[in-house]
């Protein structure tokens, strides 16, 4: 289901500083997978391009996405209130791949602004019966979403400064809980996810990563998102792949990062 | 009331047609908007093999716009053949397969195989700001353009529309150039050169450093040089940049274009070709016009 | 810190100053901004005569900027002499005069005149896009410019600044010409050419029918020509086209230009060149920045 | 006093189609003078230029504009409401010269979205103890504004449908009832004022005329806004005049239009 739509706030709110959580009411959440995307589209007319935020939360009515505003886009987006509409086009992407990992040991790995799609994979894990840990690296104290987080799964936290948890990012939250699982389910920046992909080819584990690029489309169209790929790609014919739509998530082994 | 446009032959349904580069093989915003209603599908630049294009980031926002350096990426001539043209098929549309290359002879490789499908037209992409093996020069030099021109003519057994850059001294020499060099059509603009630089990093926002710079920002340049073009050449003109909505489109048209594409607006609502289509309906039955063809150049 | 920069031997206290015909002689916005503030005033474009410019409407607001095509209006040379540069001469800031001119000997009749008053620089425009008689043609072709700028230099006791239009199709080939010609400095860039039509009227919004195009829309490739230009030649570049803040003037800079001036976005915020200046020092704090030099062309 | 300021929206209604009366809380509210004109700045980035509006009504603290949302800086503008901002640069032009007719009888001439201006011009020629009566020329009955010259100053409409008042123009009406003064204080489209300003001739009487044009500085830099003049203008040494600066409003026999 891809579709421009209005969508109306029904909560926007920062839980930490610049972190704010919005939730919208839209057809479009029903149809949301985690690890799906949508994009946000700011109004002033001097921004044109969507900003492809990751789906935090769905249930039937409602999305919920946690976004750092950080540029124009996303602090022009946080301006607006409850009641207020925003332009969306969703739902965009191919998310985590539940069935691949039904009857293994999930871990879910998010850094910084990487967390918020982990909460929604971690909800439809639990659904699905699957086992699974949410390691949460943050920067420092400002441990938002972790609550969420808690009432899920259990859940390990790292910050770099070292305020909350293991002093560190999450592969040293991993080794100083001595964590054990089958597949990562990761989303965070690229050192992260390079660290990720390194890790669970020395453990033998299953690495499915999130991967960001600037995107214009969103839908598959422009080709603006690609990853380098290690085999050719199906669509593009060339070592090629469409963050957009074959990802934003993709086993750690496929792309060339 | 008639909206159907015809260029060199080819009857379009209306004078809405997808910018190519913008609409991928159609297949992508199949799903979000009627390719029924559309004129043409207008589809990426094809090579005669499969382009990797160039490193990320590729794409980037600007003021009223956004910079694009893909560098051509595409599935090569084979797999467009096998693949977009029967999904294409499928809809009440023109194809207008837009073809790129480093060389004469890639543009006609290409050419030859694309003769033997049932596309409708082509167009010749010799002004994409991205390439840097010598495309650039075909479309900023009147006397290699109009060579080029004959060359790929020869070869065709399509229409051939030549697409203009807009990055030149005087667009009505090379539109000249295009029908001297027997063009059926000329299409403009494709992108102007851009550059953005992240102050805070030091770097230049796109691996290629330079893009080309589409969207509502450029329509003012691609309203000039479609009327400067229009008013040089004796076949049709296909005007676009910018256009977002059907008051841009018919803007175009006054200007002096027959048929007009939709590019980056694609991207910020897929339903902008539809929407234009049904607007140019909605101003020629405001204003009486009963044949669309009464509109194009009619500015004074 | 500093911010101070030199053209051609003149000091500028910091690098920002107002582009031509966007800050009249500077007397009209004396009482909205501090004159001191700039590293120069350059004055609207001035002829041997005074000129009548063209009719109206002589401006039409477009996506994310403007056209003009005022036609370059001016009381001559003896006025400005008289009435201008004494005010000026009141404030802490480089003066420099814009000179417009129809021939190169109209050119030289006015920078005769102006070589015995105390402005620190010309700038010369050769690029206008809305004079009819010839004046494009300096800014269009490398040879007249190059030749243009010989005669120029040879008449002028003070340094050259050449303007360069963007409508060409290389900007390097033109900072070239102006450099072989003897200039000491260049600024870019002047407006693209534009047209906007009102399209239930069926009429062009200007009566000039085109104008030139400037505002924050053409920004994107106005860096690109700032680095392709300062790339090519040694003598320092003056870098504008719409910029609105200071963001945007380190672009401008990182890209190349040692000097940067605000245009439009004057008419939308009196106060730009102030706070671009003021926002120029913040970032060079922020980021250790000593001396504005180790700024320019600092993009990799 | 020329100045770019931040004001407060304390009225925006709608008083007939597509016609409002916006009050702004300014300091500028001080400085002004009936004729002159502020420009307010649409907040959309694609639109960056002021739209010049006329002064309808002025005390210390506030300024009240009447203004037509036509294109789409002006219908952004109506879009805002009570307690928005809006920047504004003002107050801006020459206005119409009270000291000039003292003890003269004044006839306010307003034709459609020119009507604004002359109710401030009318107040303030009543506090000067000058005599006038206001013309007002509509479309059709919509007579936005008529109550509020009524309680000033002696009141006639006219309307182009006849609706209300004399059926045609403000000259139509002047004819119809009579009435006689020594000058014309007027704003409308350019017919109406060069009707005034041949009436005037005609009848030995003096019309202050307000002029319209695109504008892109409002303050004399740009030289956009000019009129042809009879005379060369001291100021541009051609026969050219700005209507920003030396403007808005100009003795008709000045100007060539
Ligand atoms: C698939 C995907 C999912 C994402 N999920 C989230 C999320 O859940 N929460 C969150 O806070 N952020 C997320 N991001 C990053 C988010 O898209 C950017 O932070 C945002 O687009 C920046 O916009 P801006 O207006 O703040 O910055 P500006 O500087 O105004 O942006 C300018 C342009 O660059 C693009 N851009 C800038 N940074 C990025 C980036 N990191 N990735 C992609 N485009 C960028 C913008 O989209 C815009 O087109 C995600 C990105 C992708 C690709
Ligand atoms: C001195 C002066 C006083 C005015 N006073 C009033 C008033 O009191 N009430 C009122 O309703 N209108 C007044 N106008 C007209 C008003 O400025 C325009 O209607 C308005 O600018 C149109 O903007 P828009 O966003 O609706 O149209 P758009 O089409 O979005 O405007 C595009 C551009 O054209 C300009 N423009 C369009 N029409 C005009 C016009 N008629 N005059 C000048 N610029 C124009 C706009 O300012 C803008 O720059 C006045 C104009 C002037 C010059
Ligand atoms: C992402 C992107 C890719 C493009 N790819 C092509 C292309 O392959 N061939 C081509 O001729 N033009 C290409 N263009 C140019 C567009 O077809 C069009 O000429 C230009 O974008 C101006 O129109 P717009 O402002 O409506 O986008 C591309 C433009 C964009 C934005
Ligand atoms: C109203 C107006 C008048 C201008 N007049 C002149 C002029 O007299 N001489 C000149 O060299 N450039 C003139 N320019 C061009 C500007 O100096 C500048 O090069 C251009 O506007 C790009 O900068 P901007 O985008 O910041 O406005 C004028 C621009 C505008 C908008
Ligand atoms: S953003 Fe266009 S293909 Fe992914
Ligand atoms: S609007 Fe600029 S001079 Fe009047």
């Amino acid at each position: 289901m891809k579709k421009k739509v209005s969508a109306v706030i029904t909560e926007q709110t920062e839980l930490a500083p610049h972190i704010y959580s919005l939730r919208l009411k839209t057809e479009l959440a029903a149809y949301a997978c985690p690890g799906q995307f949508i994009g946000i589209y700011p109004r002033d007319g001097s921004r044109l391009l969507m900003r492809p935020i990751s789906i935090c939360d769905a249930d039937n009515e409602e999305l919920r996405m946690v976004y750092r505003a950080g540029g124009k886009g996303t602090i022009e987006i946080s301006s607006y209130k409850e009641g207020d509409t925003l332009d969306i086009l969703g739902v965009l992407g191919n998310g985590y791949d539940i069935n691949a990992v039904s009857g293994k040991k999930v871990l879910l790995l998010g850094g910084g602004i990487g967390i918020p799609p982990m909460l929604y994979a971690a909800k439809k894990l639990k659904s699905a019966g699957i086992d699974c840990n949410a390691v949460l690296g943050y920067a420092d104290g400002n441990t938002f979403l972790k609550d969420d987080f808690e009432s899920v799964c259990p859940t390990f936290v790292a910050s770099m400064d070292g305020s909350v948890g293991t002093k560190g990012t999450v592969i040293d939250a991993i080794n100083a809980e001595d964590l054990k699982g089958d597949a990562f389910f990761s989303c965070g920046p690229m050192p992260m996810l390079k660290a990720v992909k390194a890790y669970a080819a020395e453990h033998s584990m299953k690495a499915y990563i999130s991967l960001e690029e600037r995107m214009a489309c969103g839908v598959g169209a422009c080709l603006g998102c690609v990853v380098k790929t290690n085999e050719t790609d199906g669509h593009t014919h060339v070592k090629n792949t469409r963050i957009c739509t074959e990802g934003p998530v993709f086993e750690a082994e496929v792309v060339d990062i | 009331m008639n909206l159907s446009v015809n260029i060199a032959g080819v009857t379009l349904k209306n004078p809405v047609v997808t910018a190519s580069g913008t609409f991928g093989s159609g297949f992508e915003y199949s799903e979000m908007t009627d390719l029924n209603k559309l004129g043409a599908v207008v589809t990426k630049g094809v090579a005669n093999v499969p382009w990797e294009g160039n490193p990320t980031p590729r794409v980037a926002e600007v003021y009223g716009g956004m910079l694009n350096a893909i560098g051509l990426e595409n599935p090569g001539v084979d797999v467009f053949i096998e693949r977009d043209i029967p999904f294409l098929r499928k809809f009440d549309t023109r194809i207008i397969a837009n073809v790129c290359g480093h060389s004469v002879e890639e543009y006609i490789e290409t050419i030859e195989k694309l003769n033997e499908t049932d596309v409708d037209m082509f167009e010749m992409n010799f002004s994409c700001p991205n390439v840097k093996q010598g495309a650039i020069a075909f479309g900023q030099d009147p006397h290699v353009l109009e060579a080029t021109a004959k060359a790929v003519k020869a070869a065709s057994k399509k229409p051939v529309i030549i697409k203009l850059s807009p990055n030149v001294t005087s667009i009505k020499d090379m539109a000249l150039a295009a029908e001297a060099g027997g063009a059926d059509a000329i299409s403009l603009i494709n992108t102007l050169i851009g550059m953005k630089i992240d102050i805070n990093k030091r770097k230049f926002v796109l691996a290629n450093k330079t893009g080309g710079f589409s969207g509502p920002a450029v329509k003012p340049v691609a309203v000039r040089m479609v009327y400067e073009a229009s008013h040089a050449v004796k076949i049709p003109v296909i005007g676009m940049g910018g256009i977002s909505d059907a008051d841009d489109a018919i803007e175009f048209i006054l200007a002096g274009a027959t048929a007009v594409a939709v590019g980056t607006m694609n991207f910020i609502d897929p339903q902008t070709t539809a929407k234009v289509a049904a607007g140019i309906e909605a101003y020629m039955k405001k204003y009486n016009v009963e044949d669309i063809k009464e509109l194009v150049g009619a500015v004074s």
